[in-house]
């Protein structure tokens, strides 16, 4: 789903709205899906308070793979600290019975909060397909090099032969975006 | 987080500023692009004057730390002045120190952002650094303090050719290796995570090599909606998994002496006891880093005074805990009726290490004090000196902990004295020259002060002001 | 011992060459750099079982093996063997069984059948072990100071006596207790006409009593000592279950008759100045100066004679009246009078008419044939002051031929060392015969290499009627020869070989009958049959009452001169580890703490704390103590229960090659009186304090128990102890199931008198390093069996309570728990196992240790001598720097009794011996399994209980409680626990 | 854009040369020429000669031994006196100086490990040895690690059967103690 989201803005005719303000942003966002023009996707270089109610983002599942995760570690290591003292080799340490549970919850507990954090991460990173690559990100999936800086990005995407240029060009002059740029591409 | 309203008089205690007065936490007057220059500055310039009398002198400290280490397992631990009565001196103390040190930055980064404390902001990419280098600091104690430290995998269950010989999970040692290597992963994981669009920013920012290396470090990250909308997502995640992760680490530090015999040791107190002296420790750290950073990287309009007020208000309060727990101590040793117990706290303030306690005394509850002034949370010096002297004071707690209670224990025939050697105080100062050093490195390589969540606080604080007028 | 052989010690054919060292040695060993060394590489074996730890991600490299070309009958590659032989440490002589592992000893236990030690040894005795493989040691015989061959030593030696021109050959020997040596002797001197001067140089003077022995006994021998037939034991002063003559013997009766439930129980009664373990461990302890002692006995003396018929010549003396402890000598005298026959009174005096009051309280209380024995004397002290005074006389005067000095090293040990020496240059002919380079022999022309008694062939008669042989352990390891050889060498005698020789006179003078399997019996048992011809004795004049009475009062007449009050005086103690120092080189000895003073490695002056007081002396403060024209300087160390004017000087440190900072003999301190005696008690001493300071090395520096329930003193064998058990039925957690057996050791410290010989028998079967005085200040000692000492009482008169003290085996072990690699479990049968490899050092078993018995190995102490690493024992690892270890109750011996009984075929384990139970000479140790009746009746026992009982740890050692006996009466002030610091 | 699988190529090899590291290799498989070449396939195999004949040690204690080369020459001074290999040993013997045999069959040191109970618990030679029989030159047959030892260890407290029948079950299962092999 996310895969498909992000791969969205490269199909069709991208035009890009840049501005200097997340209020701005948020408020053209509005604008243009309130016309009924399709935002593919927002850059800022923070987090904008209200973009996801303005872009109708739906919620994000990445919680349930770290409910998962911490499951994983913390079952997996307790069966695991069992089979270790209870059947692999079991020892007579300091008197205690093979079966002494409460001696097992640290490890049991650092572990779940391991794997979970494993697992949250490890499901952003890739879900958002972040990895090291040497080659700047900006090239093909950063509209607007000041992204990261300043700017904020929205691009708008041409679809189905539904898009009205003019309305578009219209609408635009009434946001004030600092660039437009129409029929932007991918560098 | 993203999803509330935020609002000024969450800041903190309103009472103390007056509606109007109200100080900004962040200066108001800057923009977005301000906001990026100030803070990458320090990255992207050379290095001043200052920075380099420290980067010389922290590296020059490392290395003699390190030849002094490359000594003890060349020799023995036989050159640290440890005996069959006192099995552990610095460098248990100075482990438990560090790792009391390492909390303050998860405790910023994470407790404070699910407690939705914006004065966080400006000090918690500073503290989560501090924190990951406190730990590796602390990590190295465990590892340098056995006998035969090139087996120390064996601390780790791996399958192998002894029949399969695992661990002994009921170990409170293993406990630590988990704990510790848990919390310096999540640590770092958390940081890194902060990271992630700091580095992008730097990368949008650099040419040539630099930008090949941010490119690398910033994982292609884009600044979209929904990149941002999972990542403040799985920020809170792991802020909600490092919240009882920092519990647990001092509480299972705190394990290594509780699930003993020794007296002073055998303590059910020691669990929140140690916890709220790893918060006083950290963040006395924290404030002697951030007065020192924010003087050599000019970053007084990113971290005001009102951080330091804050964070004051947590010593005195922390302060205020870790001598209650004093206090209970001593009276549930003479409540007890155990001999053993009694004698050792009796031992503890008025036998021969009597000094130690009652610096420690001095540090930690009667120093803090001096924070109920309004005053002294403003003043630089006070600040400064005060966080020393709670440094120095959790360090003697911890010494208190762990030999003061071993070296008269349960036969008196085996009491014994301690006196570290020169090889040991020269490893403890070497730690703060690694801690130091890879601070040092880290301000260089990364912005201190979080860009992106300066310029959301920015960003609410403007929003918060719209719409409260 | 281990194996379950019938035949437990080899007997050596006497057709066959000595068959000890193989060829070559045994598999898993590899050719060594021996000849380095001058050691001769066909006379050990190296070192295998000596651990190298091996990389993990490499082959293992090439090693060779060779095997024999030959394979000698007697030995199984890795198995030992165990020879019964005599110990010749001193003159004592006990009986002993040498554990021999391929071809070299690596233990020395007592001889469980010898009719006095009865199976126990000293520390002393085990500690010459460790002297055979010294480095130290001289290799070949030198002239001059350079080195030579035998053959040109005996043609120097030939030569030498060939001049003489009747100017007599004097051997100056230690008391020789082996009447084949006395035999060769007489036979050097016989051919060459001259002397023998026996010496004793040991701190406790025992000449006077041999005169008054000469006097009332009618020869200068000591009548025996019978303390299991005494209920009253008196001693003066003298140190017989520490470091007196015979201290295996004594306290092996003396603990026996302790323990001894049918009769009474004994009362021990003890006088003296200087602190010592005999005090210690009396059961009343009186403190007096020498004079004191003097008028103490002669006021015993007289309450006697008055009150026994037919005394009036000896009531008609005119003894002093009034002595110090006026109303306990009443009492006393009273208790004596009551246990007529059955009492017993000793004392090591230099004041003959001490000697000869004693001498006369036994005879008038009937102890003759009962407590004491005139008829069968003890053999171990035979020096007459005398007789040195004749030698020195005639050593100034330069009558002397020829010197021969067997042994001893006088120059280091008499006071007028620098006139013996420049007298010593005179005499034509000077020959030193020893296996140390001492100061004597580098004043010698002739020094003659010996072998180490364990490469010797010999025998012994520490009493009359007792005789055990000696033969070698091991093949000799340098170019060195017996001495008897060489005595037999130089007087031309027809048989030149000791064994020979011994043999000889053996079947000739000893054996019932003259041939091969007799003889081949008594090496393999080490002792003479029974029935056998005893050594001859001088023969005793008939004893002259009047002569007798007219001697005391001769002697009570020189009375000795009064001394102020406040004057000091100083007293030469020997202490267990020393003794008169002449293993002083050996590291086992010197790292082993004195029981009272708990200091190792260092001399140190023992004071009382009312002395230190008044001196501003502390422990450690470098004291300087002079007695007449010579001073001597000392680390002070404060000894509760030491006379306030009485301060302990230990012999025994600062010997030539001895490694000890100052070349000192306390020894040295002694004056000498008119007569050339050697004086060695009550000399008058002034003691200042310098500005310098020693960091002792001491063991243990607290010194009181706190109140805690530690160690318990009862006064009588059926008072239970209180405070020191734990209710039952207090664990978290189910209990495992037991299984049979469960190790459980029972330490009866009725019994023992912190002698410390099982310290060393634990250091020397389980390979523990020496770590040196340093590390000792530094609390680094690496035993792992301490005996603790507690004072308890008043620090003036304190009781003293020594406490053995080991890894516990825990059930509950809170060691084991906490290990983070489990290098530290439970087995099955209830140990707390070590494993040396698995362990990282972490060192938190040791710090959660409640009884701090876990020793860490901080540096590599392992000697790196190839010879000094011979002595290890093969069967216990060596343990690599960075390890924790403890005491593992012997599990070598544990493990091979099982392998031993599975090899049998049977359940049963054979009996397992510790080596601290072995060598124990009071047999307080009993070990075995907890359910067995000889450790369950005395693990609930009245005086049984766990140290730290309260802890919860369930510590697999019981100890039972000492047992305190006081006059009805007389002051006990003390509770049973308690003390100060 | 890089692949996820990418990544993996890079990794994963770099994370296998860590699992190697961490596991412990053997001297198993090890046959390193002898200074003399005797075979055991030819006298323990073809002649039937009993292992202990030889290894005489075995029975009696810790070591098996290696035979003394006078043990060779019990036969071989009427058998085939004149091979080549048979004279090397009389030279030995001649001349008193031991054959340096290369040691193949090595534990650590720190492990003691007795022969004498397990021949008496009726352990075969084999089991440990392999088919020595067979053997022309010998190798190492078993790997001789703990993990290895322990593996039989643990059966034996199971075992009814031949050999560990001697050993009384209370017994039998300690023989996983630690102390049974380290001391």
């Amino acid at each position: 789903m996310a895969h498909t989201e992000a791969r969205a803005p490269e199909r069709g005719r991208v035009h890009m709205l840049v501005f200097d303000a997340p209020e701005t942003t948020v408020g053209a966002v509005r604008r243009l899906r309130g016309e009924g023009f399709e935002v593919a996707e927002v850059y800022s270089p923070f987090p904008i308070h209200g973009i996801d109610d303005a872009m109708a983002l739906r919620p994000t599942r990445i919680a349930l793979a770290t409910l998962i995760g911490g499951l994983c570690g913390g079952i997996g290591k307790l069966v695991f600290q069992g089979w270790v003292h209870v059947i692999d080799w079991p020892m007579d340490i300091g008197g205690k019975p093979d079966t002494a549970l409460p001696a097992l919850v640290p490890v049991t507990f650092e572990l779940t909060v391991l794997i979970a954090a494993f697992a949250t991460l490890g499901t952003l990173f890739l879900r958002r397909r972040l990895f090291p690559r040497l080659v700047p990100a900006s090239a093909p999936s950063q509209p607007h090099p000041r992204v990261t800086d300043d700017r904020f990005a929205v691009l708008v995407v041409e679809r189905d032969g539904s898009f009205a240029p003019d309305r578009f060009r219209t609408l635009c002059q009434a946001l004030r975006p600092l660039e437009l740029v129409e029929d932007w591409r991918v560098a | 987080m993203s999803a509330s309203a935020w609002t000024p008089d969450r800041l903190g205690p309103a009472e103390l500023w007056p509606p109007g007065e109200r100080e900004p936490l962040v200066s108001d007057s800057l923009d977005h692009g301000e906001v990026t220059r100030a803070l990458v500055a320090p990255v992207e310039g050379r290095p001043g004057k200052g920075w380099w009398i420290a980067f010389v002198t922290a590296v020059t400290v490392l290395v003699m730390g390190f030849s002094l280490i490359g000594w003890t397992v060349y020799k023995g631990i036989g050159t640290w002045g440890l005996n069959r009565t006192v099995g552990w001196g610095y460098d248990i103390t100075n482990f438990v120190f560090w790792v009391g040190i390492g909390h303050a930055g998860t405790l910023i980064s994470a407790i404070l952002l699910l407690l939705r404390q914006q004065w966080r902001t400006s000090i918690a990419r500073a503290a989560e650094g501090m924190t990951i280098f406190a730990v590796c600091c602390a990590g190295l104690f465990p590892l340098i303090h056995m006998g035969r430290p090139w087996l120390a995998f064996w601390m780790f269950p791996y399958p192998n050719s002894r029949g399969s010989l695992w661990v002994n999970y009921r170990s409170p040692l293993v406990w630590d290796v988990f704990a510790i290597s848990t919390y310096l992963t999540v640590s770092l994981l958390f940081w890194y995570l902060g990271l992630v669009p700091d580095f992008a920013t730097l990368r949008d920012r650099a040419r040539g090599w630099r930008q090949k290396l941010y490119g690398w470090l910033s994982l292609g990250w884009d600044g979209s909606a929904r990149t941002w909308q999972r990542y403040e997502k799985a920020c809170l995640l792991l802020a909600g998994l490092a919240t009882p992760l920092v519990v647990s680490v001092h509480t299972i530090v705190s394990f290594d002496f509780a699930t003993s015999v020794i007296p002073g040791w055998h303590t059910t107190i020691f669990p929140p006891y140690f916890v709220a002296g790893a918060v006083f420790s950290g963040f006395a750290m924290v404030m002697t880093l951030v007065l020192l950073t924010r003087r050599l990287l000019h970053l007084e309009r990113f971290i005001t005074m009102r951080h330091f007020d804050f964070m004051a208000k947590v010593l005195i309060t922390t302060g205020l805990m870790v001598g209650l727990a004093y206090a209970t101590e001593l009276f549930i040793a003479w409540y007890s009726g155990s001999r053993y117990e009694r004698f050792t706290f009796w031992n503890r303030a008025f036998g021969p290490y009597a000094w130690a306690y009652w610096l420690m005394v001095f540090c930690n509850v009667v120093v803090p004090q001096v924070f109920w002034s309004a005053r002294a949370r403003r003043s630089e010096l006070v600040l400064f000196i005060a966080s020393i002297f709670v440094n120095i004071g959790m360090w003697f707690e911890r010494f208190n902990i762990v030999v003061i209670s071993l070296h008269r224990d349960y036969l008196p025939s085996s009491w014994s004295h301690y006196t570290p050697t020169l090889v040991e105080v020269g490893i403890l100062i070497g730690s703060f020259g690694l801690f130091f050093t890879l601070f040092l490195l880290f301000v260089r390589v990364a912005p201190v002060v979080a860009l992106h969540e300066i310029k959301h606080t920015l960003a609410l604080q403007k929003e918060g002001a719209h719409g409260t007028h | 011992m281990a194996t379950p052989d019938e035949r437990p010690w080899m007997e050596l054919d006497e057709s066959q060459a000595h068959p000890l060292a193989p060829a070559a040695a045994p598999e898993r060993a590899e050719p060594t750099e021996s000849d380095a060394l001058a050691l001769r590489r066909r006379s050990f074996l190296t070192l295998a079982g000596i651990s190298a730890s091996l990389a993990a991600c490499e082959r293992l490299p090439v090693r060779h093996a060779l095997p024999y070309v030959v394979a000698p009958e007697e030995i199984t590659p890795g198995v030992a063997t165990h020879y019964a032989s005599t110990c010749q440490a001193c003159p004592a002589a006990c009986g002993l069984v040498a554990t021999v592992r391929d071809g070299r000893p690596v233990k020395l236990e007592g001889h469980p059948e010898h009719p006095l030690s009865g199976g126990g040894l000293c520390a002393f005795g085990q500690g010459d072990l460790r002297a055979l493989y010294d480095a130290g040691r001289l290799r070949e015989p030198a002239i001059d100071g350079q080195a030579a061959s035998w053959e040109d030593v005996d043609r120097r030696v030939a030569a030498g006596l060939a001049e003489l021109g009747g100017r007599p050959l004097v051997v100056l020997s230690r008391t020789v207790t082996s009447p084949t040596l006395r035999s060769a002797i007489d036979g050097l001197l016989a051919r060459w006409g001259g002397r023998l001067v026996e010496l004793d140089p040991d701190a406790e003077p025992a000449s006077a009593a041999l005169e008054a022995a000469e006097i009332l006994h009618g020869r200068p021998l000591l009548p025996a000592l019978e303390i299991g037939a005494a209920d009253l034991l008196v001693t003066f002063a003298t140190d017989l279950l520490g470091a007196g003559p015979e201290p295996v013997v004594h306290t092996a009766q003396w603990a026996a008759r302790r323990r001894a439930a049918a009769r009474p129980p004994l009362r021990h009664v003890h006088v003296e100045g200087s602190l010592s373990l005999t005090g210690a461990n009396a059961d009343e302890r009186w403190l007096a100066t020498a004079a004191e002692r003097r008028g103490i006995a002669l006021a015993l003396l007289r309450k006697v004679a008055a009150a026994s018929p037919g005394a009036e010549a000896l009531a008609a003396i005119d003894l002093p009246a009034a002595a110090p402890h006026a109303a306990r000598v009443d009492a006393l005298a009273k208790e004596l009078l009551a246990a007529r026959g059955r009492s017993l009174v000793v004392t090591a005096t230099e004041d003959l008419a001490e000697a000869l009051a004693v001498g006369w309280i036994n005879r008038l209380l009937g102890n003759e044939g009962h407590t004491l024995d005139p008829e069968r004397p003890s053999l171990v002290r035979r020096g007459l002051d005398r007789d040195l005074a004749w030698l020195r006389g005639a050593l100034a005067r330069g009558e002397v031929g020829a010197l021969l000095v067997l042994g001893l090293d006088p120059l280091d040990q008499w006071p007028d060392a620098d006139a013996i020496r420049k007298a010593l240059a005179r005499v034509p002919l000077t020959i030193a015969v020893t296996d140390r380079p001492t100061a004597t022999a580098s004043a010698c022309q002739v020094v003659a290499a010996a072998h180490h008694p364990l490469e010797c062939w010999s025998d012994a008669s520490p009493r009359a009627g007792v005789l055990s042989l000696a033969q070698p352990a091991v093949r000799p390891l340098f170019a060195t020869r017996a001495p008897l050889a060489s005595l037999l060498a130089w007087s031309g005698a027809p048989l030149r070989e000791d064994r020979e020789f011994l043999a000889e006179r053996w079947k000739r003078e000893v054996l019932p009958a003259a041939d091969a399997a007799a003889w081949r019996t008594a090496v393999r048992r080490g002792l003479a049959p029974e029935g056998a011809a005893v050594a001859a004795l001088p023969a005793a004049r008939p004893s002259d009452a009047v002569a007798a009475v007219a001697a005391l009062r001769a002697a009570v007449a020189t009375s000795a001169a009064a001394r102020p009050a406040d004057v000091l005086e100083a007293e030469l103690i020997a202490e267990v580890a020393l003794r008169d120092g002449s293993r002083s080189h050996v590291p086992w000895l010197r790292e082993l703490p004195d029981p009272l003073t708990r200091a190792a490695w260092s001399a140190c002056a023992r004071l009382a704390p009312e002395t230190a007081r008044s001196l501003g002396v502390a422990d450690g403060d470098i004291v300087r103590v002079s007695v007449g024209a010579r001073s001597v300087e000392m680390a002070a160390r404060v000894l509760p229960g030491q006379h306030p004017r009485v301060i302990g000087l230990p012999v025994g440190y600062g010997g030539r090659g001895s490694g000890d900072p100052v070349e000192w003999n306390a020894t040295r301190a002694a004056s000498l009186d008119g007569s050339g005696r050697a004086l060695r008690r009550g000399l008058s001493a002034r003691v200042e304090r310098t500005d310098r300071r020693e960091r002792l090395p001491l063991v243990q520096r607290h010194a009181s128990s706190e109140g805690r329930p530690i160690v318990f003193q009862v006064a009588g064998a059926d008072e239970a102890v209180h405070g020191a058990h734990v209710p039952e039925g207090r664990d978290l957690w189910p209990a495992r199931e037991p299984t049979k057996p469960q190790w459980h050791m029972v330490l009866d410290l009725d019994a023992c008198t912190g002698c410390s010989a099982c310290v060393v028998a634990c250091q020397a079967e389980n390979n523990i390093a020496v770590v040196g005085a340093d590390e000792i200040a530094r609390n680094r000692g690496m035993h792992w069996l301490r005996i603790d000492r507690y004072f308890v009482g008043s620090p003036d008169e304190p009781d003293v309570l020594f406490e053995p003290m080991m890894c516990s085996q825990c059930d509950h072990a809170p060691c084991e728990t906490v290990c983070p690699v489990a290098a530290t479990v439970h087995s099955e049968d209830g140990l707390n196992q070590q494993v040396y490899n698995r362990c990282v050092g972490t060192r938190y078993c040791a710090n959660n240790c409640p009884y701090k018995v876990r020793a860490f190995n901080w540096f590599d102490n392992q000697p790196s001598e190839p010879v000094a690493r011979m002595v290890l024992n093969p069967d216990v690892t060596v343990r690599a720097r960075g390890v924790m270890e403890k005491c593992t109750f012997c599990v070598q011996r544990i493990q091979a009794a099982r392998i031993a009984a599975r090899a049998a075929g049977t359940a049963d384990l054979p009996e397992v011996q510790t080596a601290c139970q072995q060598s124990c000479p009071a047999r307080a140790i009993h070990f075995g399994d907890g359910a067995s009746e000889s450790i369950a009746s005395r693990r609930h026992a009245p005086r049984a209980f766990q140290a730290l009982a309260d802890v919860g740890v369930r510590p697999s050692i019981t100890y039972l409680a000492r047992v305190r006996t006081r006059a009805a009466g007389a002051p006990s002030p003390h509770d049973s626990q308690g003390g100060h610091s | 854009m890089r692949s996820p699988s990418a990544l993996s190529r890079r990794l994963l090899p770099a994370a296998l040369v860590l699992v190697l590291a961490a596991c412990e290799p053997t001297n198993q498989g090890y046959a390193p020429p002898q200074p003399v070449n005797y075979s055991h396939a030819v006298h323990a195999g073809g002649l039937r000669i009993p292992c202990l004949y030889c290894h005489f040690g075995a029975e009696r204690g810790r070591h098996a031994g290696i035979p003394p080369a006078s043990v060779c020459l019990n036969c071989h001074r009427q058998v085939l006196p004149d091979h080549p290999e048979v004279a090397k040993v009389r030279a030995a013997v001649d001349a008193g100086k031991p054959i340096p045999w290369v040691r193949i069959h090595q534990l650590p040191d720190h492990a003691y490990f007795n022969h004498k109970p397990h021949v008496a618990a009726g352990v075969t030679c084999q089991t440990c040895h392999g088919p020595v029989e067979e053997m022309g030159r010998v190798s190492q047959h078993a790997p001789l690690t703990m993990g290895w030892c322990i593996e039989c260890h643990r059966k034996g407290s199971e075992r009814t059967g031949a050999g560990f029948a001697t050993i009384p079950a209370a017994q039998a299962n300690r023989l996983t103690d630690c102390a049974v092999c380290h001391h």
